[in-house]
């Protein structure tokens, strides 16, 4: 069991890692998108 | 609508992120936890008939082949803009289809790679040429000569063009790579899940969480593709 | 030609630029280096799409002539020719600008010799046969009397003259004589 | 534009190029070199052993291909970079000039490959089984190879650094051809079994002619500014 713990666990860090770096992208471009008329 | 307001709905309108996101813990979950170990058929010298073996490895198809697939539809789409970039010479286009392709060649690298995993569990050596892993490989050498064509040309006209010639031309390899060559070698891979008739052959509680992650990274792919057009765009101001 | 423009790696070179030639106009553009002549010429000539606007010829040949364009350097001045006449499909204009160019005073022993042999001004004769062959009824000449002793000049006065009475000529020149020959001007500026 | 005319157009660019290849043998020269040294030293480093049918396929093809690889981009750099694409940019339609060009890249082909491949059985002294399944499977596989290489090489000629990239731009889209052509190859050089290999032969077919009209179409766009 310990070792498919391994792994989900190492997948789902990286997952919430990529997902919140998108989100951060993603708020990025509302604020330049707010800026430009 | 000032900025605060707009983030305040922002959760809401989008709703979609946030089930992309818990999606994909779920299939993660399921696969490591939840999901039965597949059994598959294997030879028992001692009593001289098949017995059921627990096969953990398939797991590794749950990710494997949504990775092609979504290189297969990223170089769709990329051909796809690419007809519209000649059509109507838009930057967009261009952009577009040059976006889909980067993806295409990130998410077919991935592809391999868990490819290669698999083949070094199940046949022992990391490549041994099984034609669907071949198929992958050779489209991604040939979206990285597209990025090599890209990047030699200067002017940015010529360059949207041209390489909008060489993804429709690659694109019309693909149906000799993937269903050709398969064919030829003697394969060594699985039957595919979806075998040529298209039925299915996995239980009911694999095929949910292999559909539901096929389509998470689907989206996943659209939303990468999203973000990229709209950084560039954004960052050009145009 | 309507309301062309075009832009290159984002500096403007034409800007809304209108032109319409009739059979027997000489036109002459000039304009300092970089002001668009040759691009106006290419855009003209069907070789380069603008940016926005259309350019459309009136069916019939156009000849081009520009420093730009060489001929086959390894066929000979007549194969250069009797070629260029045989993809337009007018087999017979080969031996008619062959003549032409005798009579331009193109030395004939040079005739079979590969065109890498020729001396510029030899050269640039055969463009200007090349771009009359089959008496196109567009012509665009860039720059034709470069490198052309008077002799030569006289012959691009000529040429423009015979010409004219099958089409339209547009000429685009720095050279104030040459200038002269035109009957319409336009002067281009150095946008931005 | 009566097809007759058109016709004629086009094969007048074919003995345009042919007639200045043949002045400068420019690319015969490049290509023949290199598919008769690489033959030598493949024929040296096999130092006798008697490769079995499999591998005289892969040899073959190897050298086939990268004798095209020097040759094909010829055809559309030169004319760019002796800036005579003017003149048939003016007076010939696109789809006559890719077929001229096809067709000189075929004969250029072809020609190379009658020169290298009885050498190849020679030196490695291999009578093919089957002689008219060998002959087809070698044709259809230069047919592949211009149809591909001819595009390419007018997208490359459009390049910064003209011809350089051709090979990296063209072999992923011969790899199909490659491929096939191997196996076909080898199915003809093998005793037994039955001489034709059909499955790539239709194989080889539909690559040329899909190429070839996916090239007509596309060429347009990379021909005209």
């Amino acid at each position: 069991m310990s070792a498919e713990l391994k792994v989900l666990s190492v997948l789902l860090v990286v997952w919430v890692g990529l997902f919140f770096y998108l989100l951060h992208l993603d708020r990025e471009i509302r604020k330049i998108k707010d800026r430009q008329p | 609508m000032s900025s605060a307001q707009r983030d305040g709905n922002w959760f809401f309108r989008h709703w979609w992120k946030w089930l992309l996101f818990l999606g994909m813990i779920l299939v993660l979950a399921a696969t490591f936890l939840w999901l039965p170990v597949v059994q598959r058929p294997a030879w028992d010298a001692a009593t001289n008939s098949w017995k059921p073996e627990p096969w953990p490895l398939f797991r590794i198809m749950i990710f494997h082949v949504p990775m092609s697939w979504v290189a297969t539809i990223a170089f769709l789409v990329a051909t796809i803009h690419s007809i519209q970039v000649l059509r109507t010479g838009s930057r967009l286009a261009d952009l577009k289809a040059a976006t889909a392709s980067e993806l295409g060649l990130l998410f077919g690298i991935m592809a391999t790679v868990t490819g290669s995993i698999w083949a070094r569990y199940e046949w022992g050596s990391f490549w041994n040429w099984d034609p669907r892993e071949t198929s992958i490989l050779i489209l991604i050498l040939i979206y990285g000569a597209y990025f090599a064509l890209r990047s030699a040309i200067p002017t940015e006209t010529t360059r949207a063009r041209l390489s909008a010639v060489y993804a429709i031309l690659a694109f019309l390899m693909v149906p000799f790579l993937v269903f050709i060559v398969p064919r030829m070698v003697e394969s060594l891979h699985p039957a595919p899940i979806l075998d040529r008739r298209g039925k299915m052959q996995m239980d009911k509680e694999l095929l949910v969480v292999f559909l539901s992650s096929l389509t998470l990274f689907t989206i996943l792919f659209g939303w990468l593709w999203h973000l990229k057009v709209s950084i560039v765009r954004a960052r050009d101001r145009w | 030609m309507t309301d062309v423009s075009h832009k290159f790696d984002g500096r403007t070179i034409l800007a809304g630029l209108s032109l319409t030639l009739t059979p027997g106009d000489v036109m002459v553009v000039t304009g300092a280096n970089g002001a668009g002549k040759s691009t106006l010429l290419r855009i003209a000539a069907g070789l380069l799409k603008p940016t926005s606007g259309g350019a459309e010829r009136g069916g019939g040949m156009t000849g081009y002539a520009a420093p730009d364009l060489q001929p086959w350097s390894e066929l000979s001045a007549r194969e250069n020719l009797d070629f260029l006449a045989r993809i337009r499909g007018c087999a017979d204009a080969g031996r008619e600008a062959i003549k032409w160019l005798e009579a331009a005073g193109f030395p004939a022993v040079h005739l079979p010799t590969p065109a890498a042999t020729l001396s510029t001004g030899q050269r640039q004769r055969l463009k200007l046969a090349m771009a009359w062959l089959g008496r196109p009824t567009l012509l665009i000449l860039d720059e034709p009397g470069s490198n052309l002793d008077d002799e030569g000049r006289s012959l691009v006065a000529r040429l423009i003259g015979e010409a004219r009475c099958d089409g339209a000529v547009l000429l685009a020149t720095n050279d104030s004589a040459e200038a002269a020959l035109g009957g319409r001007h336009l002067e281009l500026r150095v946008l931005d | 534009m009566s097809s007759a005319s058109w016709i004629s157009r086009t094969l007048a660019i074919l003995a345009k190029d042919a007639r200045a290849e043949l002045r400068t043998r420019y690319a015969l020269n490049a290509v023949l070199l290199f598919a008769l040294s690489s033959l030598v030293a493949v024929s040296m480093s096999l130092a006798g052993a008697r490769p079995g049918p499999d591998m005289l396929a892969a040899f073959l093809w190897i050298l086939m291909v990268f004798a095209a690889m020097a040759g094909l981009p010829r055809s559309f750099v030169h004319e760019e970079e002796r800036q005579t694409s003017g003149w048939l940019k003016l007076s010939a339609s696109p789809a006559m000039v890719y077929c001229g060009k096809f067709a000189f890249n075929l004969l250029l082909i072809l020609l190379v490959e009658l020169v290298t491949v009885p050498i190849f059985l020679v030196l490695l002294n291999v009578t093919p089984v089957h002689p008219a399944a060998f002959c087809l499977a070698i044709g259809l596989g230069c047919l592949g190879l211009a149809a591909a290489g001819t595009l390419v090489a007018a997208i490359v000629a459009r390049t910064q650094n003209r011809g350089s990239l051709f090979a990296a731009l063209a072999l992923p889209l011969l790899l199909p051809v490659i491929v096939t052509g191997t196996i076909a190859t080898r199915e003809s050089l093998s005793p037994g079994t039955g001489a034709v290999a059909w499955g790539e032969v239709r194989v080889l077919l539909s690559y040329a002619v899909v190429v070839f009209t996916g090239g007509l179409l596309l060429f347009e766009f990379v021909w005209n500014d």
